[in-house]
């Protein structure tokens, strides 16, 4: 069953289209990764979603119902990010109750266990936790609302290492006890991808592309040796990425579609092969332009 | 995941709690500015003054009355509070869409009016005895019956209900664009300027006697019912289609 | 695919016997915190491998002949790339190919005096 | 319309009954009462008592008679008049009569009689048909109405000084009076008709009646006009 269905989604902010037909679909009970550059409409996306703004054209299916001003979807999702705002008159603890009564899905223990474990004192206010603090407290609200669709947007702003070491543990823990669907949207793919299970990348307001992590892992490939080696191995298919080091030593990344006994053949030619990490891809497939921030300085 | 179903009022009513929790402090500023109210009225709310042939009269009149005025004012300034976005976004983040979100401000604003009223009546009593203990002339009243004083608290909480109702439509214009923070103003004041120099008599004093000057309770009632249910279904119109949490 | 290659070297030392059970999805996903179905797929490669096989509803089983498997996939994968790289390394340093064979001979008696 | 009015109270009671309920039931609820919950406990506690504890200060006394504010104050005064002009002075309620008093064995023939008030001041004197020498004096006041409230007893009567062969009325000085009312607030006010801004008010004049034997012959000093009743 899918849970959010997207044809044709378009968001026009000041006569800008933040997402310009965006099409896609997420199905129940998979984590995704939802990656892109700083306001390519990533949050744009999940408040439509989560019905809190409208979209201008398109149609949007949450739990084949459209989420603005739906009751429905609002009591099936959450909305976790760091503008979550809280009555500043009711302490954390109550907090807690009060998210108990709204969510039927609540769990009290495991918010109490996370709730002690990142020592948070009940009587303090929401209104005055450091970044890290609140964005923990925001993600224990959403884990433990256990609601059918979790959306995270930039969970982990603020979190220290260790913390979000711990999030993303509890985040499996949680998901592997309770199985749901839940989107997240980081920008540490790098710590995160071991968690997903599709990864969504929008460009341009557009669906760049939706695979699994695994197919991702080997979308591409990196190529290493000297230049005319380099070019003459990659004939005319798609750089993504290049990169030069010392004399004519270079460094490409190509979409991976040789053939096994091709990429046996490379090293015989001088070119290495090696793995591309998915973050980086997602960084080269989204970046303008082709070469790295050192062509600004090559540039002058 | 098996999705849980929910119907309106079960969420109108987990809300109404979640808003009495959160605003809970609005009635520690009504207690505030009742007691402001009960100290500016120590000199009487009104007071006559006559002679005869060899004596003077002068005779102090106390009521609630200011007690009430601040009352109503707390309420308009709290039915646009709530519509603001901070307060707003406090529902979205939990489990809502406007029309609950806005029943349950509606709940709320009674609530508010029916505490604000019958603390605010109440008040007059407390006058007395302060009045009585501490200017120690003797106090003339009539007693009112039980009666009347319960119609007055109805009275006053259909008065104060009425007043929260244009709180809410406002704030909820003032929402839907920042424009109508001048727009209002201007154009209560204009018409107001308008009227005198034309020597017409103000829209006010119509919609005073309108309201004011009714002397049958039934069709006060009515009145009253009525305008409320026309703002508060405006304002919940006007939210229904407002974007939150941009 | 770093779970599909535990598995193989685990299997390798004898921590899972043949007919043994294997650890399901949701435990491997516990245990090295990776989406569930990552792991999955990971075992599933060992099915197509057939170095596993599914007791339906049961989960995954050690096939009899997966050492073997194991073994010769390393040996014709793994081995032979490591081998092209030590021969492209050495022809880069001009070592002749007696000299190389000669390290090899002194590095494999080193091995077998542990 | 009056099912209504009695209907209302009830469902207002029921109404302030569930709000107490439901705050009591609401402090349950909460983990961590504030602050302000005190407050308005404490608040609402005090204006509770405070309705109970009113009716034993004010003094609700004049209501009563206040009660017959309906009639009409000037056709009441009127009444008084015609009465003092026929002399059938023991038919005034007693509720007028300010003050009697009577001076006797006056043998003089005649008496002055003066008044300190400058502007004139009605006396009405009555010939008795005997000489029992005493004169009697009584003063009426039209009384001091204001809202239905009777403060006549606060008003001061004149005050009669025989002395030799001059009877002085001399009116009491200056006298300022201070009164405290309360009113219904306006909602209430609204609907009972009170209005705050022109209270209903009678003059509070004073009048004096005489009762001379039939011999004594009156002087009438400066600015004092007597006016004789024939019986």
């Amino acid at each position: 069953m899918r849970v959010i269905e997207c044809t044709d989604l378009t968001k026009t902010y000041l006569r800008k289209n933040v997402l310009d037909k965006l099409s896609f679909s997420i199905e129940e009970n998979k984590i995704t990764g939802l990656i892109g550059r700083n306001g390519v409409g990533k949050t744009t996306l999940l408040k439509i979603i989560a019905g809190f703004i409208k979209e201008t054209s398109g149609q949007v299916k949450v739990f084949s119902e459209r989420p603005y001003n739906s009751l429905n979807v609002s009591i099936n999702s959450i909305f976790v990010d760091d503008q979550m705002s809280f009555p500043p008159a009711i302490p954390l603890g109550e907090i807690l109750t009060v998210a108990g009564n709204f969510y039927p899905n609540w769990d009290r223990e495991l918010a109490k266990g996370l709730f002690d474990y990142f020592s948070f004192d009940p009587k303090s206010y929401h209104n005055r936790l450091s970044k890290g603090k609140t964005s923990t407290f925001n993600m224990i609200i959403g884990l433990a609302s256990r609601c059918p669709l979790t959306i995270f947007d930039e969970p982990t702003t603020g979190m220290d290492a260790a913390v979000r070491k711990d999030f993303y543990r509890a985040l499996l823990k949680d998901y592997i006890a309770y199985p749901r669907t839940i989107i997240l949207s980081s920008h540490h793919l790098d710590e995160i991808e071991d968690l997903l299970e599709d990864v969504l990348l929008i460009k341009d307001g557009k669906k760049h592309f939706q695979m699994s992590i695994s197919e991702l892992k080997e979308w591409a490939i990196g190529l290493k040796g000297t230049t005319e080696e380099v070019l003459n191995f990659s004939d005319g298919k798609e750089i993504l990425f290049k990169e030069y080091f010392g004399l004519n030593t270079m460094y490409a990344v190509v979409k991976n579609d040789f053939s096994e006994p091709l990429l046996n053949k490379a090293h015989l030619v001088g070119v290495e092969i090696l793995p591309v990490q998915s973050s980086d891809l997602c960084v080269y497939l989204t970046s303008e332009t082709k070469g790295g921030i050192d062509d600004v300085f090559n540039k002058r | 995941m098996s999705l849980t179903s929910v119907n309106l009022w079960e969420t109108v009513k987990k809300q109404y709690f979640f808003k009495l929790k959160a605003n809970i402090d609005a009635f520690s500023s009504l207690i505030g500015i009742q007691l402001l109210a009960l100290l500016f009225s120590f000199g009487g709310v009104g007071s006559v003054g006559m002679g005869g042939g060899n004596f003077s009269i002068n005779i102090k009149y106390y009521s609630a009355d200011l007690v009430i005025g601040f009352t109503l004012i707390w309420a308009f300034v709290t039915a646009i509070v709530i519509t603001t976005k901070p307060y707003r976004n406090h529902d979205f983040t939990f489990v809502t869409n406007r029309l609950s979100s806005s029943l349950s401000n509606i709940l709320y604003l009674l609530t508010a009016s029916i505490v604000g009223s019958i603390t605010a009546i109440l008040a007059g009593n407390l006058l007395k005895i302060l009045a009585h203990i501490l200017l120690d002339d003797q106090i003339y009243s009539f007693n009112t019956g039980l009666q009347e004083l319960v119609m007055g608290i109805g009275v006053t909480i259909l008065y104060v209900f009425f007043v929260t109702s244009i709180g809410y439509f406002i704030g909820t214009l003032v929402q839907e664009s920042k424009l109508f923070i001048i727009l209002i103003p201007v154009l209560f004041f204009g018409i107001l300027f308008l009227e005198a120099s034309m020597q017409k008599e103000p829209f006010l004093i119509n919609v005073f006697k309108f309201y004011g000057m009714e002397s049958t309770l039934f069709l006060f009632i009515i009145k009253v019912i009525v305008t409320v249910a026309v703002f508060f279904t405006a304002a919940i119109s006007i939210l229904n289609r407002m974007e939150v949490r941009r | 695919m770093q779970i599909a290659d535990w598995i193989e070297s685990e299997i390798l030392n004898g921590h899972f016997e043949s007919d043994g059970k294997v650890y399901s999805q949701y435990q491997l996903a516990e245990m090295y915190t990776i989406n569930p179905a990552t792991a999955a797929k990971g075992l599933n490669l060992l099915v197509d491998e057939n170095i596993l096989y599914k007791k339906r509803g049961l989960g995954m089983f050690v096939s009899g002949d997966a050492k073997e498997i194991i073994i010769n996939k390393r040996k014709n994968q793994t081995l032979k790339r490591l081998v092209r790289e030590l021969v492209l390394e050495a022809n880069r340093l001009q070592i002749s190919e007696i000299e190389l064979i000669e390290m090899i001979k002194v590095a494999n008696d080193q091995e077998a005096e542990q | 319309m009056t099912v209504l009015t009695a209907i209302l109270p009830l469902v207002i009671l029921i109404l302030i009954f569930g709000v107490f309920i439901f705050m009591v039931r609401l402090t349950r609820k909460f983990a961590t009462p504030k602050v302000t919950h005190w407050l308005l406990f404490i608040y609402i506690g005090v204006l509770l008592l405070g309705t109970v504890f009113v009716p034993f200060i004010i003094d609700d006394s004049l209501s009563q008679k206040g009660m017959e504010k309906a009639i009409d104050t000037d056709r009441e005064l009127s009444g008084l008049y015609t009465k003092l002009n026929e002399g059938e002075i023991d038919q005034i309620d007693a509720k007028y009569l300010m003050k009697e008093s009577s001076f006797s064995n006056y043998q003089n023939q005649s008496i002055r009689v003066e008044s300190s008030n400058n502007d004139s001041s009605q006396i009405f004197v009555e010939r008795k048909a005997n000489n029992d020498d005493t004169i009697e004096a009584f003063i009426f006041g039209n009384g001091l109405i204001i809202d239905g409230y009777d403060f006549s007893r606060k008003l001061k009567p004149y005050h009669l000084e025989l002395m030799k062969n001059t009877l002085t009325i001399n009116l009491p000085q200056q006298q300022d009076i201070n009164l405290i009312i309360t009113k219904a607030d306006f909602p209430i006010r609204q609907f009972t008709g009170e209005s705050i801004i022109n209270p209903s008010f009678s003059t509070g004049d004073q009048v004096v009646y005489l009762r001379i034997p039939n011999h004594l012959e009156l002087i009438a000093g400066n600015h004092v006009f007597l006016e004789f009743i024939e019986k």
